[in-house]
């Protein structure tokens, strides 16, 4: 006996929900997502959670994507009582990503932005205790980039040489710190 | 009149007998009262997310089996959706089926494990793993039987599964599911839902409510202990599991006790659905003929199925190239631990490794 | 059975271990290795009550004292807020020196002044039934007087300590 | 078969009681002209002797034991390899632990550290020495045997304190405090128990008390049934064995206060464990089962060796339940030993001290009054359990246990969790309370 399966709620759908109580926050919208803008990010974020048809309580995942001229966060919304499913993406600066945090709306952001900032480097601005997740802190650069590989002495795609490797980038928690160089 | 004692820092892990894995709590403690939790992952990370960018679509799959290597085959599934949907493949019917078998058989192995672990975390000495590892043998015979490997399987495939099942498959699942394990999970009713020290240890340890777990993004049952009834293989069903009759087990207050009845619970139903699929096995190709190095079109897709540990989603995107430009996995392990530290602080040390034994993670997963 | 000088050199070899512990449990600066040296010295008590043959007093020693109040020492250290591993200078040293003299000198002089007699008695066949009836026919008074004294302590124990509506455990 | 019984109890060699043994070595010396105290010096060494045999034989064959049993519960074999049933494995476990190397922390307290390991092992041996073996086989006859056998037990906890306090390491420490809270806790029923049994039997000499049960044919247990299951729990947390394993409790404090060890002090530990079991078990067995007395068995089978059966009879006990049982959390088990254990033992000191009363203060013979005080002391034993389960047991907030099932998903629609404060905008101005609900 076949159930309703979960709905994919269109863009246009959601960005009209999220226009009824942010006006400017969204940005774009396409058929299946729906951009916002950064700046108004969390307060639509708390639009789609509280609004009673789009009921988004429930923080699928939380994604990151190197778009190479920026980088987008993707989060992906369910409504479990209503059951249907719709994503959003929230757009930031390629160099300095720079996303708010909804760690204050979600329990279930917490981890998942630490991972995001960890491999794509986007800051959740509002998040307390945002540090990196699976790298050791000093890690250097975020190996989700697309540019990672560019980081570091003008590597290029292509690991030749473990980052720890690197002189003057002694880090890790579990390595005696290097008196002079730097670390 | 309170004594006064000094706080100490425990680290709980990353060489723990019981943080299943390289998992570490560091752990503030009162006396043997948790204060606080701090989680430190990664000791596993492998950077499977971004190795997989340069590699095809085939050759990913053998990553989604050592993410969670307790699950093989529902990561595998879970994986070969999401690039289906993207490309747009159909699968043939008897693949459908033979899916749900194996991910069926692969959550008894998964539950097997995480019930007689949980145990084995509140203390019993070894006896239930035994127990259940003797279950768990059966069914990896049954994959290595199939595709010649136990833990690690790299069985499905985008278009289908890896191979065809043998002849002397079906015999032995028949016997497996209709002699063997009924017979097992009524040994472990007998012997753990009643049993009284369980009941003392597991009641009301690590508790999370309704509104917490929706909050949190818990999934799986962690999510259904909190009284919610949802699975993703009747919400969004995938597969054919709309064909199957089974019921969800939800339980009552979301404490660990309740997760270690629904899971064994769970291993039932999933004898029901396995039951039914063996007969509605049809016949015909296993596999549709795709490409090795498919090229989907450029556009991304986020699929999710219900694994053992809850809902595992692959979010690809494509540019079109032989390999996915993003592959991000949402691993249901590191989203359930988002609330340990709301599930420990207040309880006693022992209540935290309970606690731990009962959301199930898989280090592995955890860290991909 | 046992011959008289083994038993006198049993007990010249007993009592100096016993005074050696005694002294390093004023000795060393370590709290817990001074408790555990006073359960050497309990022990060796216990061995001094063998020695005289009192074998009921000398295995009760080793349970309450080396057993029990030795355990409730080191409770008492360690929730002692501040008792380090090293224990730290205090300003009580002085007048602890005091106080210790006067009480040596106390025992001293009572020890002097006793007129130490030889029982005219061999000892007890059975020392532990022996004690019983001590207890319960002659010394009934003391006895209870002193179970009623315990059992206020307890009970004042157990009120000072109790929290109030604490559903902790 | 009276024939044979002549033929073995008339030599020295009689098999049956090894103390014939003894008096013909010592009759030799005095014989021989040898002074007072070398036959003192030799029987006590003919006897440390044969403890100290017996407890290096335990020690390998208990291994051995246990992991097969225990092998057998959880469906799997056990050793098997080394030697004929796997019995050399516990040796090659030895020799393992022998060569390998003996860790010390650096911060560890080098002296406790060292010591622990070897005042744990005394206890147990110790307390072995007391025990009737035989009709005459018992190497120090104490007259208050059963309060050395507690202040034994009592001083072994106190070597695991130190041990865990001089590892310096917290999980150790852990381990230690929580040894010292249970040692409280379970000294008192353990005590009260075997006061019931001192009662009941009017001596505190374990020999007498194997006479007594000789005398009046009845095996302790049978009247004392409480007091049994008292001692056996109380005896398994001093133990440290599962249900009661908090002060190593492998899956919380891995491994508690032997944490840190390795090697031989390891090893030591490990052995000195299972010493401790056997003793207890032999204390069970004489002060319980009777001892080396079984009806008339004793004259056929040689007293000592049903002893070591009836040893290993309750080591079986503990070994089952330590294959069986999960572990208790260290509040619950403290509170199993205040609320349940203690009362139920005064209790039972009350019924047994009433007992004996009337048994001596009326005159009865034995033969009557003894099948009524089993009877009612058995029936006396399931009601108290029953009716303190019943009514002063823990009461767990009783929802169904079986979960619900659900055809089809449902999720109510339930309030927020986290409530956004309303004043929140974007970046850089997100919300610093967190405004959980």
């Amino acid at each position: 006996m076949p159930y309703p399966a979960t709905v994919t709620l269109p863009g246009t759908f959601v960005a009209e929900r999220i226009r009824a109580r942010v006006p400017d926050g969204v940005r774009e919208v396409t058929d299946g997502w729906v951009v916002l803008e950064p700046a108004r990010a969390y307060d639509a974020m708390a639009a789609l959670r509280d609004d009673d048809e789009l009921d988004g309580k429930y923080l699928v995942q939380l994604c990151s994507v190197d778009r190479i001229t920026h980088i987008e966060v993707v989060y992906h919304f369910s409504s479990l009582a209503q059951n249907h499913i719709f994503e959003i993406k929230v757009p930031a600066d390629h160099e300095a990503p720079e996303v708010p945090s909804i760690t204050k709306l979600w329990i279930g952001a917490t981890l998942q932005e630490r991972e995001v900032y960890d491999l794509m480097g986007v800051r959740f601005t509002g998040h307390e205790g945002l540090s990196r997740l699976f790298l050791w802190d000093k890690f250097p650069g975020h190996p989700l980039r697309k540019d990672f590989m560019a980081l570091p002495g003008g590597q290029k795609s292509g690991l030749s040489q473990f980052p720890k490797q690197v002189p003057g980038q002694t880090g890790g928690e579990f390595r005696p710190r290097m008196p002079g160089t730097g670390a | 009149m309170t004594i006064k004692s000094d706080l100490i820092e425990v680290n709980i892990g990353p060489q723990h007998p019981s943080t299943h894995g390289v998992f570490r709590m560091v752990a503030l403690i009162d006396g043997e009262r948790i204060v606080d939790v701090k989680m430190v992952v990664g000791y596993l990370h492998r950077s499977m997310e971004k190795l997989a960018e340069e590699r095809t679509y085939t050759q990913n799959i053998p990553f989604t089996d050592r993410m969670d290597y307790l699950a093989a085959m529902t990561s595998n599934l879970g994986y070969c959706l999401s690039v289906e949907k993207l490309a747009g493949i159909d699968v043939p019917e008897r693949a459908q089926v033979l899916r749900v078998i194996f991910a069926e058989l692969q959550r008894i192995a998964s539950h097997c494990m995480a019930t007689g672990a949980f145990i084995n975390d509140c203390g019993a000495w070894q006896t239930p793993v035994m127990y259940t590892f003797r279950d768990r043998e059966k069914v990896l015979d049954l994959f290595e039987m199939t595709c010649g490997a136990r833990i690690t399987t790299n069985y499905m495939r985008i278009g289908g599964v890896a191979f065809d099942i043998p002849d002397e498959f079906l015999p032995a699942l028949d016997k497996l599911v209709n002699d063997d394990l009924p017979y097992r999970f009524e040994e472990y009713d007998r012997l753990l839902v009643g049993n009284e020290i369980i009941l003392m240890r597991a009641r009301d340890v690590g508790v999370v409510t309704p509104e917490m777990a929706i909050n949190a993004s818990l999934s799986g049952p962690m999510l259904r202990s909190a009284g919610i009834a949802w699975d993703l293989r009747k919400a969004d069903p995938y597969c054919g599991y709309d064909q199957y009759e089974f019921d969800i087990p939800v339980g009552y207050n979301g404490d660990a006790y309740d997760r270690m009845v629904l899971r064994i619970e769970e291993m039932k139903q999933s004898l029901r659905i396995i039951r039914q699929a063996m007969h509605a096995l049809p016949s015909g190709p296993h596999k549709t003929e795709v490409p090795l190095a498919i090229r989907p079109p450029a556009g991304e897709a986020y699929s999710r199925i219900e694994s053992p540990k809850g809902e595992i989603g692959f979010y690809v995107v494509s540019d079109g190239g032989a390999a996915p430009y993003r592959w991000h996995v949402r691993a249901p392990s590191l989203i359930n631990l988002s609330v340990l530290k709301e599930m420990t602080v207040g309880q006693t040390i022992a209540d935290a490794i309970v606690t731990l034994g009962s959301i199930d993670i898989n280090v592995g997963e955890v860290d991909r | 059975m046992i011959d008289q000088t083994a038993v006198v050199v049993a007990f010249y070899v007993i009592a100096a271990s016993t005074v050696a512990c005694a002294l390093m449990v004023a000795a060393v600066r370590n709290l817990v290795h001074a408790v555990l040296f006073l359960v050497l010295t309990f022990v060796g008590v216990a061995g001094i009550y063998v020695v005289l043959s009192a074998d009921f007093v000398a295995v009760a020693q080793v349970l309450i004292y080396a057993g029990a109040i030795s355990v409730l020492l080191t409770f008492a250290i360690m929730l002692t807020p501040g008792a380090d591993r090293r224990n730290s200078e205090t300003v009580y040293q002085g007048p602890a020196f005091v106080l210790a003299g006067l009480l040596l000198a106390v025992i001293v002089f009572v020890v002097y002044d006793t007129d130490w007699r030889i029982a005219g008695r061999g000892e007890f066949a059975v020392t532990a039934a022996e004690l019983g009836r001590a207890f319960f026919k002659p010394y009934i008074v003391p006895f209870e007087v002193a179970s009623v004294l315990l059992v206020a302590a307890m009970v004042g124990a157990i009120v000072l300590t109790r929290e109030e509506a604490d559903d902790a455990f | 078969m009276s024939a044979l019984l002549t033929i073995i109890s008339r030599n020295w060699y009689d098999i049956r009681d090894l103390s014939n043994l003894s008096n013909a070595i010592l009759e030799r010396i005095r014989d021989a002209g040898g002074p007072g105290w070398l036959v003192y010096v030799v029987s006590a060494l003919l006897g440390a002797g044969g403890i100290v045999a017996f407890i290096g034989g335990a020690a390998i064959i208990n291994i051995w034991i246990e992991r097969r049993v225990v092998g057998r519960m959880q469906s799997r074999l056990g050793p098997n390899r080394l030697g004929p049933f796997g019995l050399l494995q516990p040796i090659a476990d030895a020799i393992k632990l022998m060569q390998k190397e003996v860790l010390q922390p650096r911060v560890a307290d080098a002296l406790v550290f060292s010591v622990a390991p070897i005042a744990f092992t005394v206890p147990g041996i110790v307390v072995l020495a007391v025990l009737p073996w035989g009709r005459n086989m018992t190497l120090a006859d104490l007259d208050v045997g059963v309060v050395f056998i507690l202040a034994m037990s009592s001083l072994a906890a106190l070597a695991v304190f130190t041990g865990g306090y001089g590892s310096n390491n917290k999980y150790a420490l852990f381990g230690a405090m929580r040894v010292i809270a249970m040692l409280v806790t379970y000294e008192i029923p353990s005590v009260l128990a075997l006061l019931g049994l001192v009662l009941f039997t009017g001596t505190m000499n374990l020999a007498s008390i194997v006479l007594f049960q000789e005398k009046y044919w009845l095996p302790l247990v049978l009247v004392q049934p409480l007091p049994f299951l008292i001692y056996f729990i109380s005896s398994s947390a001093e133990l440290n064995r599962t249900p009661a394993d908090l002060a190593e409790a492998e899956s919380e404090i891995a491994g508690g206060y032997h944490v840190e060890y390795s090697g031989m002090k390891f090893g030591l530990f490990y052995a000195a464990e299972l010493i401790n079991c056997v003793a207890i078990s032999a204390i069970m067995a004489t002060v319980f089962l009777g001892g080396w007395w079984t009806y008339k068995l004793d004259e056929i089978v040689p007293g000592w060796m049903l002893f070591i059966g009836k040893i290993y009879a309750v080591y079986f006990l503990f070994v089952w339940t330590r294959g069986t049982l999960p572990r208790f959390r260290i509040d619950q088990l403290l509170a199993f030993a205040w609320k349940w254990m203690t009362p139920m033992a005064f209790i039972n000191i009350v019924v047994v001290a009433a007992e004996v009363l009337i048994w001596t203060e009326t005159g009865w013979s034995a033969g009557l009054l003894l099948p009524v005080y089993v009877a009612v002391n058995g029936a006396f034993a399931v009601a108290l359990i029953v009716g303190w389960v019943r009514f002063m047991g823990p009461k767990f907030s009783r929802f169904p246990d079986r979960p619900r099932f659900y055809s089809g998903i449902d999720v109510p629609s339930l309030p927020a969790y986290r409530q956004p404060a309303p004043e929140a905008t974007g970046i850089g101005t997100a919300p610093s309370s967190t405004g959980v609900a």
